[in-house]
């Protein structure tokens, strides 16, 4: 089955729909309520965190499951920068992505260490629950089980308490890391890392470093994730270790399922769709579990690459490893 | 630049409630048959037993709007889950203050919750109730719409330790907890008040959730011979504990619990007296659960809600109900946001009759129940104490 | 002479893994009593037709009849019961079993009734065995687990014995051991489908051989009338 | 006190023991790790609960029968919709494990999540003091329950032809099916008695600590650890492991902070996987990719 | 003509059992040689010691005069030696296209900062790579099928893809393992061009693993034959015809 490649004018379509509809999103807080906006707003920190995740276990193929530590390394460390050294929130952020970027460091040394599969996804679930440990012990750093408040701040005269204005730097700051890691995803680089995934023998055969490959792989999904944690700490306004246990691995899962394993703009579907749905079932609760896990195994079962195969196939413009050609 | 902050200031303008116009502002939620009330609480998730108490709260509405309402309004109810989850905590508190935009708020179980809500509910400015929530700083500092209607953790804490030291002699006090923000709300002040009464604990252990055996723990007291020991540990961990004690000869050293338990049940699990016979627990209720004071309590719930089944948790939430219905009453048919929150703190030495501490709401302090009494077993029996050998 | 009707006929056999058709219309036959050798260079179908044959893959065309019976596309444990046993390549036997389970195994789903007639048997023919029988396979050395693997196969009382390689990694003295012990399980009127890339076991041990290439059948005759060419064949197939 | 402690270990750590076991017979006919077993353990835990509190059946009939119904769950679970995607990667089986435990805990949080659920004691028993070491009626009942089943399924496995078949799939899938076993067969029934060998972890569990759906989440990660200690794969392995694990975890709780009671497990599979990956009875692990 | 490789004394053991026997030769520019020998005779195990997949007990391996011995295999590669291997080392989920730009990963220019930020230097080289792979393509007739996933190609197309990927990069020496196994006839010819094109026109020295009898004889230069790890006859096709050393070996007299 041949994949139909986008023209060079479906091309320049879909470049101008990449900045089109964030544009277009500017205008979003004029047509929500505080409680939709903050529900805009979780959606943008969702689709992070599955970004990030679907790199490590759909790009390069690793049953890893560090995300919830990375997110929590992300979202802690923001908080003390900014509760405990002052630093403004809007530069933990890359700071928080660069402490994410170690805990990938950390969970790739696993990987290299040849400890994969099974062992890789229990390895790191321990990871993520002895991280836990920590916040709940580190009271001094942490606050310990009474949490971490975000200090106050404005930026141009408006409180960060706005969802607004947190909305547009969710935005920004999404925008960002999916446009460098569409672009990384397009490179050298991206067909590096499925390489590992399809044939990790092969790979090394055409004088591609693949121990630095899933190395660099694992740090930029750390550092992504990380992000997301910082934009978490002030959507919440407020960090404790119960947000980062793995009861919340399941939603992931979904997400990153539903939208398609591997798949940038499936991370972004799917994050966005499992985000709204649990909150159109507020009315029957206790049914998220459910929701999730039978959700999960449907699509394993019926549609295992996801809603951005079905896209795919409706239009050559929604394939996301094209080639930019000399023109 | 200009143009960013331009449409960011329009935004906030469209979207915040707060600079729409006042006295619309006021009776929000309102209308002449109906009270709106929003009601958060673990609905769903690990937590959700705790909804219990809301349970309960919301079969107290439901008494009162039998009786006819507060001046001719049904007080209804908006329930919504927050999973005691912040985030989603955060969105549930959302919902009910910009979508269904209810009159006031009443509820949250969680405190790590209730704490994320607290600014944006202090924003919003509508009346908020916590009527389960234990932490102190949701609170305090006092924010001029938030109200506590339960001992708050300090208030709890500190009897306990207040009943520890009313035992004569107690000198030796050592401390076993689970390690999350629930047991720390008790035993933070505890030892808090411990410190001030010249008393530090000798002792400080942990039991997570979900153990099955406390010998590593137990064996740390044996050498040690504590006077009193403060377990801040949930049901089954308790019934565990105190069997253990027994089980290596220090069933005589009192054990004093938490609000999360209860002596019926605690005595059911070990299915032991002489195990539990040295065993008290806060116990912010007039009567044993099973008294002739709480009864018409329970009827109540198992009227409008015929499937409940009663824990410790299920009676918490009504005693504040009582007091919003107080001071409802006393606002009169011309309610506004603004006159409830002045009826509120005007609520003094008010006797539930169903928790052992009065409300008292004054303008400068909504911490409104400041202690809580003991129970534990006497003669065989259980009682409600106020200090060591003193009935209540 | 007439030819009896065969054991085994395969038709027009295609098999693939995959995008890589391996048999591409094979069609021969095995006949009672006799031991027939596969030959051909690596990839040209050999163990995948023993493996289809058994049922460890599935035909994508053609037919295997088995006594008359169609046995394409029954799964291995069934085409088993038929009286198909294989001795594989890799041997696939049990490592921290004794060599008495592993011969027992063999058993299990058919020829149960005549287990101990047949384990004795077994030990008579390797008395080695007897010795060992009592420790983990993974003990022995390679003749001797090749030698629970082809007793194995026997405890089930065969009809058709499938020989993958059975000199594979073992030492010169102990191809000349197999040879001995074709001959004496085909005195007993075990027919026997081979594949053996030692040419000189090959022709010492097979009554015929065919020559496969990509997957289909291009040589083959009576072992008796090469004797002495060997060379020709060892070009025809490898030079 | 070294004693005591040895005690208290052994009991929790026969039940880590079970689910070890319980992970691996699964494992090992398939080579897939159940993610979602601790829910497969809870389950097993609130089906003996409804029987027994609800339906009244004695406790010995009742554990019984939910270790059958969770044998017919396994089984279904393996066939519906483990096979149908095991051709697949391993992500997605591990996936698939895991939302089938959610589903589980869903149900259960359904119907009982907002109540606490006592089970009755079913082993009342006076403690027995031997000097200074007091035994429970508790330990008495867990380490004799679990003691009976590992010798009775040891002794299965060792003794009979089924034992001997079932060691066999393990050891060579392939081997098995030269001799004519239905591997697809024997596989269902590895699915069945590992479920069932969890939900007894449950139910043993179940009179002495309470009930609630989130019960097996901190199991499984014991479970992990009991078998990457004593050597994935290997069944003697994942009891030795799980019996360690457990005294590890008092001794740690008591010679150094109780607070690392909840971590032992943790740390124990960082430890393990980085100095000794096949485990301290494993041979050289191989996993297949 | 000069000397590409040369191999000295390779020799690998794992645990006691010699796989590699101290083996020695050289390969010249433009030259075909063949491997071959029995099952197990270790001709696999000499191709992952020469492209580092195997750490060799002892003796070196050269490429023009530079020692490559304890390399890593993608350092081998970069150095110029590449490979295909046994069994397709074909990324199935990657178009046919992208297999072929994996070939030029070491090409490609552009650090990651530049990657990430789709700076032009990164994106220019790309897009010369694409050009590159496309033309290398269009050589084989396989154009048309760019876009095409590798895993639904057919065998031998799957073969033919991997070689252009593993000759992208210009390497100048090759090494082919089993090529043209599970090819049809017409597709064992086409490969049998390709390999005299590659060594014939541009010069490579290729080193082939090879079972098809006649592919190895026609286009070979010369034939090592191998056996239980050692070295036993090299010569031409014809010479090897007639060896009776090679004749024994399978025999199995070896």
């Amino acid at each position: 089955m041949s994949q139909t490649m986008p023209t060079a004018k479906q091309r320049r379509l879909r470049s101008l729909l990449f900045w089109a509809v964030p544009a277009l999103l500017l205008l979003l807080p004029f047509a929500t309520n505080p409680y939709t906006q903050f529900i805009a707003n979780g959606m943008l920190i969702s689709a992070l965190v599955t970004l990030g995740f679907t790199l490590v276990i759909g790009n390069l193929g690793q049953l890893a499951f560090a995300n919830t530590a990375f997110f929590g390394i992300g979202a802690y460390g923001s908080a003390i920068l900014a509760a405990k050294l002052g630093l403004p929130w809007l530069l933990t952020i890359p700071l928080a992505g660069a402490l994410g970027a170690l805990g990938g460091f950390l969970a790739s040394a696993a990987a290299l260490r040849g400890i994969r599969s099974y062992y890789l996804a229990i390895i790191t679930l321990a990871f993520g629950e002895l991280m836990r440990w920590g916040y709940l012990h580190a009271k001094p750093l942490t606050g310990g089980t009474d949490g971490m408040p975000m200090p106050p701040e404005t930026l141009f005269g408006t409180s960060f308490s706005s969802d607004t204005l947190k909305f547009y730097v969710f935005l920004a700051v999404t925008v960002l890391l999916v446009k460098a890691t569409l672009n990384l995803m397009r490179s050298r680089f991206g067909r590096a890392v499925m390489a590992v995934r399809e044939n990790e023998v092969a790979t090394a055969s055409l004088a591609i470093p693949t121990s630095r490959v899933i190395l660099v792989t694992f740090m930029w999904s750390g550092f992504v994730v990380g992000c997301a944690g910082a934009l978490f700490s002030r959507h919440v306004g407020y960090v404790f270790p119960e947000s980062f246990g793995m009861l919340h691995l399941i939603a992931s899962f979904a997400m990153v399922l539903v939208g398609g394993l591997g798949s940038v703009l499936g991370a972004v579907l799917g994050a966005v769709l499992l985000t709204a749905l649990p909150e159109y079932l507020r009315a029957f609760p206790g049914m998220e579990e459910l929701f999730f896990g039978l959700i999960v195994a449907a699509v394993l079962v019926l549609m295992p690459m996801g809603l951005a195969s079905l896209l795919r196939r409706l239009s050559p413009i929604f394939v996301e490893r094209f080639y930019r050609e000399a023109p | 630049m200009k143009i960013f902050t331009t449409m960011l200031a329009t935004a906030a303008l469209v979207a915040s409630p707060l600079l729409a116009d006042d006295a619309e502002w006021e009776t929000w939620g309102l209308t002449d048959d109906a009270i709106t009330i929003g009601v958060m609480g673990p609905f769903s998730g690990n937590a959700s037993s705790y909804s219990k108490a809301l349970v309960g709260m919301m079969a107290y509405y439901d008494k009162v709007n039998d009786a006819g309402g507060v001046h001719g309004r049904k007080l209804v109810a908006v329930q919504e889950d927050t999973a005691c989850d912040s985030a989603k905590g955060l969105a549930a508190a959302k919902k009910l203050i910009s979508q269904d935009e209810v009159f006031m708020l009443q509820g949250n179980s969680c405190s790590g919750v209730a704490l994320a809500l607290r600014p944006t509910i202090v924003e919003a400015g509508l009346p908020w109730i916590v009527a389960h929530a234990v932490s102190d700083s949701i609170s305090d500092p006092m924010a001029h719409n938030i109200f506590h209607g339960v001992p708050t953790g300090s208030a709890n804490g500190r009897a306990m330790a207040a009943f520890v030291l009313s035992k004569p002699d107690t000198e030796n006090v050592a401390i076993i907890e689970h390690s999350n923000d629930w047991a720390h709300s008790y035993s933070n002040p505890a030892r808090d008040y411990l410190k001030e009464h010249g008393v530090s604990p000798s002792q400080e252990l942990t039991m997570e959730r979900g153990q099955t055996d406390a010998t590593a723990q137990i064996l740390k007291l044996r050498q040690n011979k504590p006077d009193f020991i403060i377990a801040a540990l949930y049901e089954a961990e308790t019934a565990i504990f105190l069997r253990d004690l027994k089980k290596y000869g220090m069933g005589d050293i009192p054990v004093m619990g938490t609000a999360g338990t209860d002596l019926e049940n605690t005595l059911k699990r070990t299915g032991d007296f002489d195990t539990v016979k040295n065993y008290y627990v806060i116990h912010s209720y007039v009567d044993n659960l099973d008294g002739t004071l709480m009864k018409p309590w329970a009827d109540m719930i198992h009227k409008y809600a015929p499937d409940e089944e009663l824990s410790t948790f299920s009676f918490v939430s009504i005693g504040s109900a009582e007091a919003l219905v107080a001071a409802l009453e006393a606002v009169g048919p011309d309610l506004t946001r603004s006159k409830l929150i002045a009826a509120l703190e005007q609520v003094h030495d008010f006797d539930t009759g169903i928790l052992s501490d009065p409300i008292t709401w004054t303008a400068t302090d909504h911490q409104g129940v400041k202690s809580s009494a003991v129970a534990g077993f006497v003669d065989g029996e259980p009682t409600v104490l106020k200090a060591w050998g003193q009935p209540y | 002479m007439d030819t009896p009707e065969p054991l085994l006929k395969i038709r027009d056999l295609h098999v693939g893994y995959g995008k890589k058709p391996i048999l591409r219309g094979a069609t021969y036959d095995v006949l009672p009593g006799e031991c027939l050798t596969l030959l051909g260079a690596n990839g040209s179908g050999k163990s995948t037709s023993l493996n289809a044959v058994c049922g460890f893959v599935t035909p994508t065309s053609g037919s295997v009849l088995f006594d008359g019976i169609e046995t394409a596309g029954l799964p291995p444990h069934k085409i088993f019961g038929h009286g198909i046993a294989q001795v594989s390549q890799a041997r696939d036997l049990f490592p921290d079993l004794t060599v008495e389970d592993n011969l027992r195994l063999g058993a299990m789903r058919r020829g149960g009734k005549a287990l101990a007639q047949n384990l004795t048997r077994i030990y008579h023919r390797f008395p080695r065995l007897a010795e060992r029988r009592k420790q983990a396979t993974r003990t022995l050395s390679g003749g001797e687990q090749q030698m629970v693997a082809i007793g194995r196969a026997l405890m089930s009382g065969p009809r058709l014995l499938l020989l993958d390689e059975p000199s594979g990694g073992l030492s010169p003295q102990f191809c000349e051991e197999i040879a001995r012990i074709i001959d004496a399980l085909k005195e007993e009127g075990v027919t026997m489908l081979m594949v053996e890339q030692n040419l000189n076991l090959a022709f010492r041990a097979a009554d015929r051989f065919i020559v496969l290439r990509d997957g289909v059948v291009v040589d083959g005759g009576d072992v008796r009338a090469m004797a002495g060419d060997h060379d020709a064949i060892v070009r025809n197939i490898y030079l | 006190m070294l004693m005591q402690l040895t005690l208290g270990g052994l009991s929790q750590g026969m039940i880590y023991a079970l689910i070890a076991l319980s992970l691996t017979v699964v494992y090992r006919s398939t080579t897939v790790v159940n993610f979602g077993h601790g829910d497969f353990v809870m389950a097993g835990a609130f089906v003996s609960y409804v029987l027994v509190v609800l339906a009244g059946v004695a406790f010995l009939p009742a554990a019984a029968l939910s270790m059958i119904a969770m044998f017919v769950l396994g089984v279904l679970f393996n066939r519906g919709l483990v096979r149908p995607i095991q051709g697949g990667p391993h992500i997605g089986l591990a996936l698939m494990c895991i939302a089938a435990g959610y589903v589980l805990r869903g149900i259960a949080r359904m119907v009982w999540g907002r109540e606490v659920l006592p089970m009755p004691a079913v082993f009342d028993m006076q403690p027995i003091f031997i000097g200074n070491l007091v035994i429970t009626g508790d330990a008495v009942f867990i380490i004799g329950t679990v003691l009976v089943l590992l010798v009775l399924f040891f002794g299965l496995m060792a003794m009979t032809d089924l034992g001997k078949m079932v060691q066999a799939v393990y050891q060579s899938p392939r081997g098995a099916r030269l001799i004519g076993l239905n591997v697809d067969r024997f596989n269902d029934f590895s699915w069945g008695i590992g479920a069932a060998l969890g939900a007894l972890g449950g139910i043993l569990v179940a009179p002495v600590s309470l009930l609630h759906p989130d019960l097996g989440a901190s199991f499984l990660i014991k479970g992990f650890a009991a078998m990457t200690l004593g050597g994935f794969g290997s069944l003697g392995g994942a009891v030795l492991g799980g019996v360690l694990l457990g005294i590890a975890e008092q001794y740690a709780g008591a010679y150094l902070d109780s607070a690392l009671i909840e971590i032992t497990a943790y740390l124990v599979i960082v430890a393990v996987l980085f100095i000794r990956p096949q485990g301290l009875f494993g041979r050289k692990a191989v996993v297949k990719v | 003509m000069t000397t590409l490789l040369t191999v000295e004394g390779l020799s690998v053991r794992f645990s006691g059992l010699t796989a590699l026997d101290d083996v020695s030769f050289t390969l010249e520019e433009g030259n075909v040689r063949a491997v071959i020998g029995p099952n197990g005779a270790g001709k696999s195990t000499l191709f992952n010691a020469i492209s580092g997949y195997v750490t060799p007990t002892s003796g070196t391996v050269h490429l023009k005069g530079q020692e490559l011995t304890q390399l890593s295999p993608h350092a081998i590669a970069e150095q110029g030696i590449r490979r295909t291997f046994q069994n397709g080392g074909l990324f199935p989920a990657l178009t046919v296209l992208e297999n072929v730009l994996t070939g030029l990963h070491a090409q490609t220019e552009g650090s990651f900062l530049d990657i990430l930020l789709g700076r032009s230097k990164a994106l220019k080289s790309e897009a010369e790579n694409i050009h590159r792979a496309r033309e290398l393509l269009k050589l084989m007739s396989m154009d048309h099928m760019a876009d095409t996933r590798a895993g639904d190609l057919s065998g031998g197309q799957q073969r033919i893809v991997e070689i252009v990927r593993t000759v992208a990069s210009d390497p100048p020496v090759l090494l082919l393992d089993e090529p043209a196994v599970g090819l049809s006839p017409v597709a064992r010819d086409q490969m049998m061009q390709i390999i005299h094109r590659l060594a014939g026109e541009k010069g490579v020295g290729i080193l082939l693993i090879e079972h098809a009898v006649e592919l190895v004889m026609a286009a070979a230069d010369r034939i090592l034959v191998m056996a239980a790890g050692a070295r036993i006859a090299e010569g031409t096709p014809d010479e090897i015809r007639e060896d009776r050393a090679v004749l024994e070996a399978y025999l199995g007299h070896a």
